[in-house]
């Protein structure tokens, strides 16, 4: 199992770039949307947390395909399946490397990018605390995704289609944390909220993606 | 020391990082270079030595 | 003189910086500290920005060699794409991190002179914006060196993603200029005391240029005979295995 | 403590290749599958190994002791050689690698990433796999294509020693694979036959 | 070469969806923007125009990978390399049969977001116009990108990295068309801009790419 | 009129593998490379093919002749098998894929999705896309793997017409082909020699 998890991570860096990828297309959302939308920082500070929480969200994303796709295509997934782990487990030290790779980042470099968004002081503990409860859910329910899609061929988009709907009640519950916080408003209710749906996630998830697995090798 | 009025926080900062950020990069390199030209030497000896 | 295509030759190159390169880095140090101590000690402080004037001594020198760095990886590209000589194409590889890092300092210094002069660490003033898109063109080209296994196929995508890249850059330095002006902030922000600066900031600030030119030069030549080094090196283990 | 297959039933597809296929590999036994292509070979191979339900029938074996090689070889082409062995080790809790690649003549590949390899290396690097995973039944689907015969001969030795060390391999192959002491089960007799149309129920699509 | 635009297309239709995909993803990003910045209209009027642009650039960015990585894995690059067809064209009808299944549908479904996020009625206009015209310079961008990095594993975030900082100055002149229409301002300078770019961009850099191709071949 | 290949040199991965090869095809006839594994049989024919720069030397013939089929078959999953075979026809300006499907014994397996077939009904189908392209010169990578006898014995005949309609083909393999007539090349005899330690310029390494 640790020696899967090593594995991944060894892959995700010898493919050029391990965390740096995810950060640096964080980076360019952050970026793009002033300049789609324009530089008043009035504006911008308005729609910071949103932002962020949704690049986040798209930087978990656009890495998913990849959690499985490639052990399919190279027939190690079948090799996996026969060998002596629980399915559960690969699955979940799947999603636990994609987080490592991905999340953990994000989380890590997303005061920095508060910057670059005007992100209100008193808003940035909220944001690292928010992305850090967060992100683990997404993973985890991107690699539920990543298991429903593997082998079709193109998954990419069908993923998102699938996966997004999924993350909204981290992204509402998210950047709703990082919003109040701002305002200086109570964040309670969506912080408990959030770390329901990531602990719920990451209860449960695994067995179902196992699961789909399976049914996916047949 | 000169004095720095108010800024002081601002301008050493701004020092310490840019020479720190400097430092790293010419560390990175001499180390890296160090460590390619080692191994190359050992190579090349091994070539040398068996031919 | 000899044509200086012989330089290209990896062998006459490393031979020339056997010497070179010592000369280089002591010049490199102490043309910087004098600069950087110039600047720092004494020069006065400016009647409006206050002390803070001496971050100029770092922020302009790394701001114009970050861009500087990207032109000389573009020649070096050329050069490679052309004539086919790999000490530039290797020479491009390592002036990368070096034009990364400058690009970095521009914008930390830059961010810490913001706060005090404008009340913020970040604008979005064109020239900030492109700074920062510089910085995510250096960041592309450093990965898709990394992520490419054989030395040559690496140099020719590289070389070619440098070439349209910098067509890009250009087009990404008037579409922020284009964008800001058109909401009419940008032009109050600007400070520009460049065209009345005086001497006593003149003098050390051009020291500060030369020496920051001489840290690239210095570290490109160490790179480059780094680079060298790791692609023969490279080769003679392949060989060796092949045997 | 060998494997057993009883009146399995396979179907790719949702629709049925293989009926009624028996046969038993007690320690020691290797077995050929032959068949044209498209025969189900494959189909029948996936069924022992478990990665598909069967229609019918069962295959009895000791639980974790099947070790399947398919079409693909499974490599991570951005890891070396040494590095997919090791972790392949790990997977199946069995220590050194030294002897797998002593054995399939991957010695000095070993630092090399297995995308520089040329066909036929990594198909050694594939059967190089089965030795670290330490499971006494082999299910190899194909083992030899695109080796050499010098290679074909190593292959040939390591399954004779892992027979004689009480191991079962269980193959499908077109060629000869140099192994005259294993036994041959020809697949064509057990193609499934289609009940008669017009006596089924509505439900005979539905199997 | 028109053989190749069918087989392409006739994939992007069996692998699910087709052109569905694109636009559930762009019409995703347009929810899940006011899910995380807030429902105020005033605010999701100002930002519509940026938002729009970037899902439509992300939307394009998120199937380009699958350009030319499915044709490199199953080997049929190389063997259209050895084909009487220049490298030049099979680029270029890549990058067609890539606008044609994602480019477009967003240009026809844009005013149904544009509703979705309360743009301003004078703005639809040049919201469809901006991205007819910019919508085809995305697509030979990302075909770009895609052949710098076809037989990369995990090429996916890598190509996010490189082609997202080319996309900039057509965002920018694409969104400025849609913020100033938006606001009753003058657009020719910006449009003009934004058609200089794309017919730039469509006539240089198929050779680009097909260099890069060959290049990634040997 | 045919294929001459002078004093080749060919590399991978940066570094030479074979050298001085020379070998002439001319209408009618076929060669056989052979050589271990690894020893550059791809590299040559992808050379060869155009597919990557010679190191030196040079290959002759007429441009637009060479049909080159590799390792993988370059099949689209989703689409049929007839549509595969059209698509390829279409690039290559050809009329009729009858003919290709009846003599690789495709009919029946036509309509169904590539990603249906068997290992060694995709490799058929592999095959088939050569009879489309109308090209004189075929380059042909390990043709064989996975097929049974009656195939191999097919894919015989079709060479041997392709070759007595004056068409030529170059193929690596390790297994027998079933064609005593065609010429044999051992690329053993031209692994490329390594410069002898010491004697060379530093930049040695930069071929
Ligand atoms: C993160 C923020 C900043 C970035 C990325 C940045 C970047 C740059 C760049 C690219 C140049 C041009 C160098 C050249 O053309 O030679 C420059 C020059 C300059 N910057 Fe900054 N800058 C930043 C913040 C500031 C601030 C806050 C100030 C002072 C209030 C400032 C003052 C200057 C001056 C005085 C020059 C040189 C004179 C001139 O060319 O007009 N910069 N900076
Ligand atoms: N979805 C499907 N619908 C109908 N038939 C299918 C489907 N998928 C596969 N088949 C058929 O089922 C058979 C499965 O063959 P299998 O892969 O088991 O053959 P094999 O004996 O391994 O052949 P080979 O020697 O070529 O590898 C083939 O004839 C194939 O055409
Ligand atoms: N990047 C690389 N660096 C060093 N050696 C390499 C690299 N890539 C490939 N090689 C070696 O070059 C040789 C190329 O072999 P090639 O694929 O041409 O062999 P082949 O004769 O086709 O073998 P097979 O019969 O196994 O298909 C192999 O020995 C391989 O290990
Ligand atoms: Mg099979
Ligand atoms: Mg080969």
């Amino acid at each position: 199992m640790i020696a899967l998890l090593v594995r991944d991570l060894r892959l995700a860096f010898r493919a050029g770039g391990g965390f740096g990828l995810g950060l640096a297309f964080f980076l360019i959302i952050a970026v793009l949307v002033p300049l789609g939308v324009g530089p008043e920082p009035e504006i911008l500070a308005r729609i910071a947390p949103g932002i962020l929480w949704v690049g986040a969200l798209l930087a978990c994303l656009l890495s998913l395909d990849r959690i499985f796709a490639l052990d399919y295509e190279d027939g190690s997934l079948d090799l996996l399946a026969t060998a002596p782990v629980p399915m559960e487990g690969v699955v979940s030290v799947k999603a636990l490397a994609h987080w490592l790779t991905t999340g953990l980042p994000l989380v890590l470099i997303s005061p920095v990018l508060g910057l670059l968004l005007y992100l209100p002081p008193q808003a940035y503990g909220w944001l690292v605390l928010s992305l850090a409860l967060g992100t683990p859910a997404l993973s985890v329910i991107g690699t539920f995704g990543a298991a429903l899609t593997v082998g079709l061929k193109r998954g990419g988009l069908l993923l998102s289609l699938l996966v997004l709907p999924l993350y909204i009640p981290t992204l509402v519950f998210g950047a709703e944390v990082v919003a109040r916080g701002a305002q200086g408003l109570d964040v309670a209710t969506p912080l408990a909220l959030l770390a329901g749906i990531t602990a719920g996630a990451v209860a449960l998830l695994p067995f179902a993606s196992a699961l789909v697995i399976r049914i996916n090798l047949r | 020391m000169p004095d720095l009025g108010r800024y002081a926080l601002e301008v050493s900062l701004a020092y310490l990082a840019s020479l720190g950020l400097i430092g790293a990069l010419v560390l990175w390199y001499w180390l890296r270079g160090r460590s390619v030209r080692q191994q190359l030497d050992e190579v090349e000896k091994r070539r040398t030595g068996n031919g | 003189m000899a044509s200086l295509w012989e330089y290209a030759n990896p062998l006459k190159f490393m031979r020339t910086t056997d010497w070179l390169l010592p000369v280089v880095a002591v010049a490199a140090v102490v043309v910087t500290t004098i600069g950087l101590v110039w600047g720092f000690f004494f020069t006065p402080d400016d009647f409006r920005q206050g002390a803070t004037v001496k971050i100029v001594f770092i922020h302009v020198p790394a701001a114009m060699m970050a861009i500087n760095a990207w032109v000389m990886m573009l020649v070096a590209s050329l050069v490679w794409l052309i004539r086919r000589h790999h000490v530039s194409a290797l020479a491009a590889k390592a002036a990368a991190p070096i034009g990364l890092v400058m690009t970095l300092i521009g914008l930390i210094t830059g961010a810490v002179w913001g706060q005090p002069m404008w009340g913020t660490w970040w604008a979005w003033d064109p020239r900030l914006t492109s700074f920062l898109i510089l910085f995510l063109f250096y960041l592309g080209y450093i990965a898709l060196w990394s992520a490419i296994d054989d030395p040559d196929t690496g140099a020719d995508l590289t070389a070619v993603l440098c070439l349209v890249g910098s067509v890009f850059a250009v087009l990404s330095r008037y579409a922020a200029l284009f964008w800001n002006q058109g909401l009419h902030q940008g032009a109050s922000l600007s400070v520009a005391p460049g065209t009345r600066m005086d001497w006593a900031y003149k003098a050390p600030l051009y020291i500060c240029m030369v020496g920051f030119g001489l840290i690239f030069v210095t570290l490109v030549l160490a790179g480059t005979r780094t680079e060298i080094r790791a692609r023969r090196m490279k080769a003679l283990v392949a060989r060796e295995r092949m045997a | 403590m060998g494997l057993t297959v009883t009146n399995l039933a396979c179907a790719r597809g949702g629709f049925p290749l293989l009926e009624r296929v028996s046969f038993s590999l007690n320690a020691g036994q290797a077995l050929v599958l032959r068949g044209p292509n498209g025969c189900g070979k494959t189909t029948l191979l996936r069924t022992v190994a478990g990665l598909q339900p069967a229609l019918a029938g069962q295959v009895d074996c000791p639980p974790d002791s099947i070790a399947y090689a398919a079409h693909a070889d499974g490599l991570k082409t951005t890891l070396s050689v040494a590095e997919n062995l090791s972790f392949w080790a790990a997977v199946y809790g069995t220590q050194g690698i030294d002897a797998a690649l002593e054995q399939m003549n991957l010695r000095a590949l070993a630092p090399r990433a297995a995308q520089n390899l040329s066909a036929g290396q990594k198909r050694r690097l594939g059967l190089a796999r089965l030795m670290v995973t330490g499971r006494p039944i082999w299910v190899l689907d194909e083992p030899t294509v695109s080796l050499d015969t010098a290679s074909v001969a190593l292959f040939g030795e390591v399954v004779r020693a892992h027979l004689s060390g009480g191991g079962m391999a269980l193959m499908a192959t077109h060629i000869d694979l140099g192994l005259p002491e294993a036994g041959i089960l020809d697949l064509t007799t057990f193609r499934a036959v289609l009940p008669p149309p017009g006596s089924g129920h509505f439900d005979e699509a539905f199997l």
